[in-house]
Formats: C-alpha cells, sequence, structure tokens
C-alpha cells in the first residue's frame, strides 16, 4: 500500500500550466526522488502536497485519507514534514527553538496551558527540549544549539532545519534541493544523512538537482518536463530512458 | 429625487473624489518605486496649501502656489534623503513605523510654525458668493477648478510615465528594482524623485482645494486615510484605477448622507475600507494573483 | 537576558531617584498659585491658544501693578490637548502638589465635566471656560464658568425669529460638546416659541465640505432659515456652501462664532448672517455711556498691542472673565481663603467681557439674556443687527 | 523559575517606590504612576501580538476605549427612571443593578461595575475574535490600515453616540469595588491601595505573558513572526495562535481602559484616537518590540513624563521625534543600542524585527 498517493494533480499559473496532470505515489519505506530541469514544476508539486498553494484540481492521498483539502499545518499534524529549497528558519531563535518549534505536532500545551504555566505543560516543556537536543545530536550540531540559526554557516543552517523537520516525527519527510547549494563533500554527507533517517523508518520524497547523489540514493524517480510526468522507474530505468535523456541533453542531441 | 438635487450631490462626491484620487496616487507613486506606504502623504496637501497662502502674501497667486509646489517638492526630496534613502533593506513595518513618525513631526511643526488658526487662499476666480450653474445644480467656481486641475494632473502623470525617459526608468523601477538597478538605473534617485512627484502632486492639490476645504495644520491625516482607501480600492499602484476608486469613494460619501447621518460619514468610508481589505485586498479593478506577486 | 534587565532596571532605578530632585517648589508667603488647565495644542487649541495668551497677558499686568490683595500671582498653565484624561492628572497635580488656589478652565466641555467633582470634593476654586450647562447645574458649591448659557443664545435666536416671522428652521450642529447641548436646547425649547425644526444633522469638526449637507436641508422646500450650531472653524463653511448652492435663505449661528478670523474665512458668504455673542466683538460701537466699554475696549486694546494685533475673540474673553472674577473675589476678602472667596463671588457683580455678571449662591454662571447682543456681518466686519 | 527573577525585582521596586515617596511626601507621583501602569498594561499586551507575533496593530486604543466607554457608560447612566420597566426591574431583581446617591443627593440607579467590567471585556474580546479572523489574515501595510481602520471607526462611534457622550464623553464615573477594601477610585485618600491595585494588575499581566512568551504557544508565535510559511509547515496552526494572541491583548487593553476609566471617573473619545494607537506602537518599538520588560519600563517612563505635562505642548512632537530617531537608529529598540551589543554577542538572544 502506497503511503502518499498523488492523482491527476493540475497548477495553473495565470497562462502557464506549471503542473499539468501528474499522478504518482510513494510507497512506505522508499526514497523517491523528483527530477527534472529547470521550471519544470517540481517545487510547485512539492507545495501542492504540503498545501502551500493550491491546487486547480487533483487529489492527494496520505494513508489512505485525502488530504487535498487541508491547511497547511494539518498537513504537517498528519506526519508529513518538509523542507524548503531556500532554507526558512525562524529568525530570531536559536538553533535549538528552532527544533523545538519542529516538535510541535507531537506536544499539546496550548494556549490556556501555557499562561497559566500548568504542571503538565512543563513536563512537556522539558521533554520537548530534550528530544530537540536529540536531533541535533544526530545531526552533529548539538554544540550551535545556543546560536542564533539564521547566522549559522549555510550548511549548518541546512542541518538545523533538518533537524527541525525530523523533530515533527514524520512518517514522510519531504525534502526540497537538500543539496543544493552544497559542496561534494558536504553532499555526500547529506545522502548519507538521508538513507539513515530511511533507516529509521522514514519514507523521503525528494526534489534534486543533484543527479549523482538522486541516482545513488533514490528507489524510484519521476521525471517531470514542463510540468508533466514523462517517466517514473528505477533509477537505473530511468538513465536508460531514452526521453530522459532527450530533455536533459536537448532535442539535436537525441 | 429630482435631478438638480442629484447634480448637486454628484459634484460635491466628484470635487472630493479627485482629491482623494490625487493623493491616492500620490501614495501609488511611492508606493510603486519603494514598496512603501508613505503615511506622511496627507502632510503634503497641507503643507502645498500653507505655502501657497503664507507666500501668497508676498507673491501673485499663480506664483506662489509654483514656489509652494516647488518648496514642497524640495522637502519631500529631502525627507526621502534624510529619512529613507540611506537605510538598508527596512522592514515593512520600521517603514510604517518611520513614515507615520514622520506625519507626526510634520504636523507639529506646521503647529509651532503656522498655529492652530485655519487659513484659505482666496478663489481662483470669483469669490465666495460666485456660483456656475451645471445642469441645474449651482457649484463654486473653484469646483471646476479641482475638476480641471485634476484632470490635467492625471493626464500629464499618465504621460510622463509613458513617454519621457524618467518615467520610464520610474516605470523599471516599479516592475522590478533588482533588474532595473542591474540595468544602470539608480534605483535610488528614482526613489527620491517619486517622493518629489508625489509631495508636488500632493501640493497642487492642497493649492487648489484650499479656498474650498481650507487648510490647517492638521488636515493631512484624514486625508491620507481616504486616500488610502481609494488606493486599494482601486489595487494598490494602479493609478488609473485610483481615480475611478476616488469618484467612487466620493460619490459614496456624498449620497451616503441621505440615508446614514453624516456624523458617521467617515465611518461609512473606513467601513469600505475594511470590506475591501478582507474581500479583495487586491482592489476592484486589480487581479489576485498579480497583486498576490508583489511584496507587501 | 540577565544582563539586559540588570541594564533596563538600572536605568528605571536611576528614573525614579531623579524624580524626587524635582519636587515643586514651595510657594512663597505673598504668592498666590492660579492654575490654568488650557488645550494649547490638539484640536481644542482654537479656544486654548487665546486663552492662554489672555492669562498670561493678565497675570503680567495684575503682578506689575503690586499683584492682588498685596499678593503676586503666580500663574501654572498646563496644556491638556483637550485629553480629558490629562486634564484629571493635571487637576490632581495642580491640586496636590502645586496646593493652587483655583484653577482656571478646561477650555472644553468634557475636561470641565471630568474635573467637576475633583475639584469639588477637594475644595479648590475651578472657573470653567466651557460653556456646557451641566458645569453649574446642579450647583456645585467650587465650581464657576464664565461662559454664556447655551440655553440664553437660544433664546435670542428664537425671539429673533419670531420677529422675522420664520417658523420651520433646520439644524445644523458641529459635532463637539458644545454643538451636542445647541442642538438639545435648539430642539427643546422650539416648541415654547412656536418654531418648529424640520431637519437635523450633525456634522464632524473636522468637516472641509458640507455642500452634501445643504443640499439635503434644500432639498426640504419648507425650511424658512437654518441655524448652525457650532464652536469649531467649519462653521463658516456652511455659510459658503449655502450661498454658493444658491439658497439664501437666513442663517443663524451660536455665539461660538466669536472670532473675526471665521468672518475673514468665510468672506462674502457670512454677509448677513446673524449670531448672538456677548459685546466684546462690537466694543468700539457701543455708547460711551454702556457700562461694559470701558473694559471691553480696554481688554482689546491691551490683546491686541501685546499680540501683534491679532484680533480677539470672545473665547479669550472666557479667560479674561475667569480671571478678573477670582482677582475681585480675592481683593473683596482681601486674602487667598477659598471659603470667604467663594462666598464673595457669590455675592458679585462684576462687569466682565462676556456681559454683567451677577453671580448668586445658586447661579455659579450668572449671565442673563441682556449679557448677549443680535450681531451680524457687515463689510467683513461684526456689527450690530439692530 | 529563572525568568521569574525580573518580577521579583519589579515587585521589590514597585514596593520600594511607594516608600519613598512616602518617606519623602512626594505620594503625588503615585496618581500618574497609577495611571502609567493602566497603559502599560495596555503596551504590554500589544507588545505580545506586534513584538512576538509580528503582527502590527494601530488600533489598541480602539479596544481600550470598548472597555472604558462600556464600563463607563454602564456605570454611569441612570436607569432610575426605567426602574419599572421589564428588563430594568429584572436586571435589578437579579442584583446585577446598584442604587446610590450622586453628590447632590440625587438617587441614581446604575449596573453594577463588576457586571459593567466583564460585559465591556467580553465585548472587546468578541469584537477582537471577529474582527481577528478577517484582520489577520492581512500583511504589511494592509494590516497596518485595516487596524488603524478599526481604531478610527471605534472613535468615530465614541464621537457620534449620545450615549457615549459624543465629544465630550462620559464623565462621573463612580469607583469600583473590585473586593471589599478594595476599591478602584481617584480619590486621594484611595491613592496608595490603587498604586497597589494597579500595578498588582501590571505584575499578574506580566507573569502570564512571560509564561505565555516561555510556552510551545509562545515559541509558535514567535516561529510564525520568522517565517509563516515554516512554521504552518512545521505543524503550528497559525491563524489560531496570531488570533488567540490578538484576542488575549484586547482583553488586556479592554481591562486597562476599565480600570482606568473607574481611576479617573471619566473617558473621552481622544482615549480611542489613532494618536493613543500610534503612541503605543512607538512605546513597544522603542522598548525593542519582541520585549516585554523593554515595553514595560519604556511605557512606563514615557506616560508618566506625558501624563504629568514634562513634554507640555511638544507632547505628540516628543513622541514623533523619539519615533522616527528609533526606527533610525535604533531598530531594536532603546535598551538594545549599539553599545550593549557586546553583551548579545555572549549570549544571543531573541530579538525581533518585521
Amino acid at each position: 500500500m502506497a503511503l502518499l498517493e498523488v492523482h491527476n494533480i493540475n497548477k495553473r499559473f495565470g497562462g502557464l500550466h506549471a503542473v499539468n496532470d501528474v499522478s504518482f505515489s510513494v510507497s512506505e519505506n522508499t526514497i523517491k526522488a523528483v527530477i527534472g530541469p529547470n521550471g519544470a514544476g517540481k517545487t510547485t508539486l512539492f507545495n501542492l502536497i504540503s498545501r502551500n498553494i493550491e491546487a486547480n484540481d487533483g487529489k492527494v492521498f496520505f494513508q489512505n485519507k485525502p488530504i487535498h483539502s487541508l491547511q497547511p499545518y494539518e498537513i504537517a499534524q498528519r506526519g508529513i514534514s518538509r523542507t524548503f529549497q531556500n532554507i526558512k528558519l525562524f529568525h530570531g531563535m536559536s538553533a535549538l527553538e528552532n527544533v523545538m518549534v519542529g516538535c510541535h505536532p507531537k506536544s499539546r500545551a496550548g494556549f490556556l496551558a501555557g499562561i497559566l504555566r500548568l504542571p503538565s505543560s512543563l513536563s512537556e516543556e522539558k521533554m520537548i527540549r530534550e528530544r530537540a537536543y536529540e536531533f541535533l545530536d544526530l545531526l552533529g550540531i548539538a554544540d550551535l544549539a545556543h546560536l542564533e540559526a539564521t547566522s549559522l554557516a549555510f550548511g549548518q543552517q541546512r542541518a538545523v532545519e533538518f533537524a527541525r523537520a525530523l523533530a515533527s516525527e514524520p512518517s514522510l519527510l519531504l525534502l526540497d534541493e537538500p543539496a543544493a547549494g552544497l559542496n561534494i563533500y558536504e553532499t555526500a554527507k547529506v545522502a548519507k544523512l538521508i538513507t539513515k533517517i530511511q533507516q529509521r523508518g522514514i519514507t523521503i520524497l525528494l526534489v534534486e538537482h543533484d543527479m549523482s547523489l538522486v541516482m545513488d540514493i533514490s528507489d524510484e524517480i519521476v521525471v517531470l518536463s514542463f510540468g508533466k510526468k514523462i517517466a517514473e522507474d528505477h533509477p537505473a530505468a530511468i538513465q536508460q530512458n531514452k526521453e530522459v535523456i532527450q530533455i536533459y541533453l536537448g532535442e539535436d542531441d537525441a | 429625487m429630482n435631478p438638480d438635487l442629484f447634480f448637486q450631490y454628484m459634484l460635491a462626491g466628484i470635487t472630493y473624489g479627485f482629491l482623494y484620487a490625487i493623493v491616492a496616487i500620490g501614495f501609488n507613486i511611492i508606493y510603486n518605486t519603494t514598496g512603501i506606504i508613505n503615511f506622511a502623504q496627507g502632510e503634503f496637501v497641507m503643507l502645498g496649501g500653507m505655502f501657497a497662502i503664507t507666500l501668497n502674501n508676498i507673491l501673485p497667486l499663480p506664483l506662489a502656489i509654483a514656489a509652494a509646489v516647488v518648496i514642497t517638492m524640495l522637502i519631500g526630496a529631502l525627507l526621502e534623503i534624510l529619512f529613507i534613502r540611506w537605510l538598508d533593506n527596512p522592514s515593512v513595518l520600521r517603514m510604517i513605523i518611520i513614515t507615520i513618525g514622520l506625519s507626526i513631526l510634520i504636523r507639529e511643526l506646521a503647529l509651532h510654525f503656522w498655529g492652530e488658526t485655519v487659513f484659505s487662499l482666496p478663489y481662483f476666480t470669483g469669490n465666495e458668493l460666485s456660483t456656475v450653474s451645471i445642469l441645474g445644480a449651482k457649484v463654486s467656481p473653484q469646483v471646476l477648478w479641482v475638476i480641471g486641475v485634476s484632470i490635467i494632473m492625471v493626464t500629464a502623470l499618465s504621460l510622463f510615465f509613458k513617454f519621457t525617459f524618467t518615467g520610464q526608468q520610474m516605470r523599471a523601477c516599479a516592475a522590478n528594482r533588482l533588474a532595473a538597478r542591474l540595468c544602470g538605473i539608480n534605483a535610488k534617485n528614482m526613489v527620491t524623485f517619486s517622493f518629489m512627484l508625489s509631495a508636488g502632486i500632493g501640493a497642487v492639490a492642497g493649492s487648489v482645494i484650499s479656498p474650498i476645504t481650507y487648510t490647517q495644520y492638521d488636515i493631512g491625516p484624514g486625508l491620507a486615510i481616504k486616500g488610502f482607501t481609494v488606493a486599494i480600492l482601486g489595487g494598490l499602484g494602479n493609478s488609473v484605477a485610483a481615480v475611478i476608486a476616488g469618484l467612487l469613494l466620493g460619490l459614496i460619501e456624498s449620497f451616503s448622507i441621505i440615508v446614514i447621518p453624516l456624523a458617521f460619514q467617515e465611518a461609512v468610508s473606513i467601513s469600505i475600507l475594511l470590506i475591501i481589505l478582507f474581500v479583495r485586498p487586491h482592489g476592484l479593478f486589480g487581479r489576485s494573483d498579480t497583486a498576490s506577486l508583489k511584496e507587501f | 537576558m540577565k544582563k539586559l534587565f540588570a541594564l533596563s532596571l538600572s536605568v528605571l532605578t536611576l528614573w525614579a531617584v531623579s524624580l524626587f530632585f524635582v519636587a515643586p517648589d514651595d510657594a512663597q508667603a505673598d504668592e498666590i498659585k492660579i492654575g490654568a488647565i488650557i488645550a494649547e495644542t490638539g484640536g481644542a487649541a482654537f479656544l486654548g491658544i487665546p486663552e492662554a495668551r489672555t492669562l498670561r497677558m493678565l497675570t503680567d499686568e495684575v503682578n506689575a501693578r503690586g499683584g492682588v490683595a498685596g499678593n503676586t500671582i503666580k500663574l501654572i498653565i498646563k496644556d491638556s490637548g483637550g485629553d480629558p484624561a490629562k486634564a484629571v492628572s493635571f487637576a490632581k497635580q495642580l491640586i496636590e502638589e502645586e496646593k493652587v488656589f483655583a484653577i482656571i478652565g478646561p477650555s472644553t466641555s468634557g475636561e470641565t465635566m471630568a474635573i467637576k467633582d475633583i475639584c469639588d470634593k477637594n475644595k479648590t476654586l475651578l472657573v470653567s471656560c466651557a460653556s456646557t450647562k451641566a458645569i453649574v447645574d446642579p450647583v456645585a458649591k467650587h465650581v464657576f464658568k464664565t461662559p454664556q448659557n447655551d440655553s440664553l443664545a437660544v433664546e435670542m435666536i428664537y425671539l429673533e425669529m419670531q420677529k422675522k416671522g420664520i417658523s420651520k428652521i433646520a439644524v445644523a450642529v458641529g459635532g463637539t460638546g458644545f454643538g451636542k447641548m445647541g442642538g438639545k436646547f435648539l430642539n427643546e425649547m422650539a416648541p415654547q416659541f412656536g418654531i418648529t425644526v424640520l431637519e437635523n444633522e450633525v456634522y464632524d469638526p473636522k468637516s472641509t465640505d458640507l455642500s452634501s449637507l445643504v443640499t439635503k436641508f434644500m432639498a426640504n422646500k419648507e425650511v424658512e432659515a437654518v441655524v448652525n450650531w457650532s464652536i469649531v472653524p467649519a462653521q463658516a463653511i456652511l455659510a459658503k456652501n449655502m450661498r454658493q448652492a444658491g439658497w439664501d435663505v437666513p442663517l443663524f449661528l451660536s455665539h461660538g462664532f466669536g472670532n473675526i478670523k471665521y468672518v475673514e474665512l468665510g468672506g462674502a458668504a457670512l454677509e448677513g448672517v446673524f449670531f448672538p455673542a456677548g459685546r466684546l466683538l462690537v466694543a468700539d460701537s457701543l455708547p460711551e455711556s454702556h457700562p461694559q466699554k470701558a473694559v471691553l475696549v480696554k481688554y482689546t486694546t491691551d490683546y491686541q498691542a501685546m499680540f501683534n494685533n491679532e484680533p480677539v475673540s470672545t473665547f479669550g474673553g472666557h479667560a479674561y472673565d475667569a480671571f478678573k472674577i477670582l482677582c475681585k473675589g480675592i481683593e473683596t476678602v482681601g486674602k487667598a481663603d477659598t471659603a470667604m472667596v467663594i462666598d464673595a463671588i457669590e455675592n458679585m457683580t462684576f462687569v466682565g467681557t462676556g456681559g454683567i455678571f451677577t453671580l448668586t449662591p445658586t447661579d455659579h454662571s450668572g449671565l442673563k439674556l441682556e449679557a448677549f447682543e443680535m450681531l451680524t456681518v457687515k463689510d467683513g466686519k461684526f456689527a450690530l443687527a439692530n | 523559575m529563572r525568568q521569574y527573577f525580573p518580577l521579583c525585582i519589579f515587585l521589590a521596586l514597585v514596593v520600594l517606590i511607594q516608600l519613598v515617596t512616602q518617606i519623602t511626601e512626594t505620594a503625588f507621583y503615585l496618581t500618574q504612576l497609577t495611571m502609567s501602569a493602566y497603559y502599560s498594561l495596555l503596551i504590554i499586551g500589544l507588545c505580545t501580538i506586534m513584538g512576538y507575533a509580528g503582527q502590527i496593530s494601530l488600533g489598541h486604543a480602539g479596544f481600550f476605549a470598548i472597555g472604558g466607554y462600556l464600563s463607563a457608560g454602564l456605570t454611569t447612566h441612570n436607569l432610575q427612571p426605567f426602574a419599572d420597566t421589564g428588563i430594568t426591574s429584572l436586571l435589578d431583581k437579579a442584583g446585577l443593578l446598584v442604587s446610590s446617591k450622586d453628590l447632590y443627593g440625587d438617587t441614581l440607579l446604575t449596573v453594577h461595575p463588576w457586571i459593567a467590567c466583564i460585559v465591556a471585556i467580553s465585548t472587546a474580546v468578541i469584537i477582537a475574535l471577529v474582527l481577528g479572523g478577517p484582520v489577520l489574515k492581512l500583511k504589511g501595510h494592509y494590516l497596518a490600515m485595516a487596524t488603524l481602520g478599526f481604531g478610527i471607526i471605534i472613535f468615530r462611534i465614541a464621537m457620534a453616540t449620545p450615549y457615549f457622550g459624543e465629544a465630550d464623553g462620559l464623565s462621573g464615573v463612580p469607583s469600583f469595588t473590585l473586593l471589599p477594601g478594595i476599591t478602584v477610585s481617584g480619590d486621594f485618600g484611595a491613592r496608595i491601595i490603587n498604586y497597589y491595585i494597579a500595578w498588582g494588575t501590571v505584575l499578574i499581566g506580566m507573569l502570564l505573558l512571560i509564561n505565555l512568551v516561555n510556552s510551545r504557544m509562545g515559541r509558535a508565535l514567535s516561529a510564525l513572526h520568522g517565517s509563516e510559511e515554516a512554521a504552518q509547515a512545521m505543524g503550528v496552526n497559525t491563524a489560531r495562535a496570531k488570533l488567540l494572541t490578538f484576542v488575549l491583548s484586547a482583553a488586556y487593553a479592554a481591562l486597562a481602559g476599565v480600570l482606568l476609566t473607574h481611576y479617573n471617573g471619566s473617558i473621552g473619545p481622544g482615549e480611542a484616537g489613532v494618536m493613543k494607537s500610534v503612541r503605543y506602537v512607538a512605546i513597544v518599538a522603542i522598548g525593542g518590540m519582541a520585549h516585554l520588560w523593554g515595553a514595560l519600563i519604556i511605557g512606563t517612563l514615557l506616560n508618566f513624563m506625558s501624563m504629568r505635562g514634562l513634554f507640555g505642548s511638544y507632547d505628540d512632537a516628543v513622541f514623533g521625534i523619539i519615533l522616527i530617531l528609533i526606527m533610525l537608529f535604533a531598530p531594536q529598540g532603546l535598551l538594545r543600542l549599539h553599545i550593549w551589543k557586546h553583551i548579545q554577542k555572549i549570549k544571543p538572544k531573541k530579538h525581533g524585527t518585521a
């Protein structure tokens, strides 16, 4: 049974058909990648799944339940977490606090509990803090916990964002270009990390430009071009796919 | 309602509609080049009127108005250079607070300079008693001056933006500031220029309207809020739509007295602002998808 | 966080300590402190500025002459900006810290009502420059006012209308406390004079155009005259809009029209309007024998000499009367004893700018219908109507 | 418990100031300190929605006025003439009305201050809830203008409604007995107790807000201030978090309005004016936006000086100038000026920009 199913999803921006009738599914505990040239609609597809933008039509199911009319925060509460292409950390907050926000879906203390400082909220707060440290530790950045997140180096920020996304203990993690802007060594580290996350039982859907990374770690690949899905297969098969090669190398060389 | 009365209300509405529209265009010019709403826009209108009145003591009327417009433009430029130009990528909240502060400051300076007294320019044609009959309604000739000057100003502005090089540069900044800068347009100078232009048209409006509405140190905020309502109503940044929206608001205000007590008139126009903000923040004539691309 | 807090704390402590270095100085033995809460800024500044000027002028004048009953007067003016909360704060400050003998002002009815009880409870004289009747009705032992009662002005207007045979009117009032009270009296008293109020409308004190209001009134063909009851500069606008719309029914204004600047603004449109007012505005045209003549001419001359030919207004006149009534009370008693001075004031006849005040224990306003004259505007100047 | 330490110091300072005024016989300062306390109550509420949640409100004076005007209206309008009508006698029987004599011996029948207070605050909360939904969807200039517009509408209603006294406002508001022996009243005799009532209220208010900003929801607020999109992706119901904070701050403002109105015995339309709202925003900005203590301290300081008339005729001008200078040279707030930067470097902490 697939964890995530996308059925005939569409998005138009004015005259531009950014995502055109795309369907695919992601099986539990696999790594699936979405690739395609610039402007193929990969990030839009991501935003449609996480509901940051509204789809024109189409359906999305997660754990067999429709999620295409939920609010973004409800998506997160259902167990889908994400990172952003252009890292979106909370400025004015430390790395630790950023990761603590990630624990939001797995904690409960509400407005009143917070204002009145109810005992339940205090013990929960302690738990949140410990968990956040654990995830920072997992990413190897525990020593940066108290520094302001947005003042960190690029790679470190990416790590904080990873930790934040993991802190919500999602069943599905959406990674939007996790290796963008990283050098070869850092990219290799990210690859290891993603595999490590998968071993914890988390399903991963990622958008990535870096072909070597995608081919190394993915179980399956979806290829988009001009908003349309043109292939969906194992990495090895994708590498042989004529249409895909054509897109990446250009019409003339085909 | 008989036609005479109808036209009487209508002309009152149109006069104010144009005034609001001009304030709104002032907002739009600065908003387009900077993304800032200048909360001190109403003060430009006040300053224009005040300077014209003061200078009219020593200069003939047309010269006094011309000088007042130039002085107000210089003040507009000065404000931009002193308080805005050197800020490095300021947040929207910071800009809101700075321009609110400027509005307070200008107003208080005006209070201590001109006092609390109400002033007025003489009528351009005739006097307080002169009337002209239009379609059975009787209005002051000054109303025609306001309408005429507004139409000329709006036309001149659209020609300016369309055909002059500076105007085109300003439009380029409005479309994409970064790209404009990369094309060698000095965006900072364009911002200063937009402040001057906006102050200038505010001052013209302040002078023409002065015989009708009088000028006092604190007329700014009231005008600014109406101007903003109109700017939003038409779609922020769209000056042609602002004229239509201005007339619409002026007419609504003017005719609303038939059903709603005058004391609630301002509450009515503010309610329109709120409804528009809630329902169509991109304005009556704007498109929602283009509006959402703009920075707020 | 800790250090930041420590810093904030030290700032606060520093400030708290500094408080005690600015304790007010004690009054000298032969000095009488008079406080004034005046709206020198804000929406009521057109009232407050002439009031404050008058008070400063009179204080200098009195002190130059050797003071009142051998005491110099120390005037403490507090600018309330027309805000009742500030008026309350200042009243408490003046009463307790400065231990003033009396308070003059505030300029607006709202502020006066806010501090009426405070002054009365704490036995400090209050002579208000605001006009609403509620200030002296019910009578509070320590509270007086100098402006004429609004009901008297209404009476003047209705008497004039009777003379002219006008019976159907439209009423426009400015949205201030003054306008509100006027509107109330105009509507309440109309039947006594056989007058019907056909239209009522309240306009914003900051209005800049009333042509739609004029249009609405005009639509009622039965209206024979318009009363515009207001104290704000905007009242000239109504006259202008009426005449521009080609409507020439008689226009009556209130005694709040007491400022020649409004006439300058309205220009030709104000020619021939009627309004009741004290005689300050027509001091020159009074006969020499009139009891108020000397007072009015002196105040006008002094004020204009002092303030660069700035024309006098009835608002400054209210402050003049307040100040002079206090001085006269103190002089009668010979010392600044609150109970005795009140006693003196309650038995006083005083010739002021607003009229001849006859104050009694039950009448803390003291002006009668005779205080008013019906005035008009002729060639851009105030003139007696009849 | 560490975050309560400043609160203890502040309490000590409140007591200390009272004692010093007692000894130096300058107890009259307490009058303005009490007034400032109530304004500060509004300001710390505004600080939470503006500084922490990042939503500007140029209409908070409106909520203050709703609180003040409703409680003043209900407790001053004499129901005696209607004593026999159905609703009034029903209310009377329910014990919701009080009968009293005014200074001049007339009998007054008015709504009990507690009831009036509850009605006033509930009204403010309901209005905030209804208004908050659509308003808080807006951002930047649009949000500023919408809240400003709300403030103007409240001002206009106060100015145009006879029930609220139009331009004169309402006076003769009775004192408010919170508990037997504890009465909010402006009498000179009740000054010390009122000083403690006011500052006690502020301290409790402060305690609750400190709890809030240090809780899970507080973190969610800072997060949505930082990036609303990312906060949502982390499962934060941002609309709800903003709305609740907005409502809370409106309740603070309304409570401040109720108490100050009973303390002053009057309220005027100026309390709902745009300049007041601007002033509150200015104070939060000067205090450093996301900085409750800064807002409290600056709020107390500036309101105290203003209420004492230290700025004379330049009251608004002073605020204008301070506003511009702070926003130009120290957008992080007065207490975070450059000289203190190194302190922050050692131990970085929250700071807010929009």
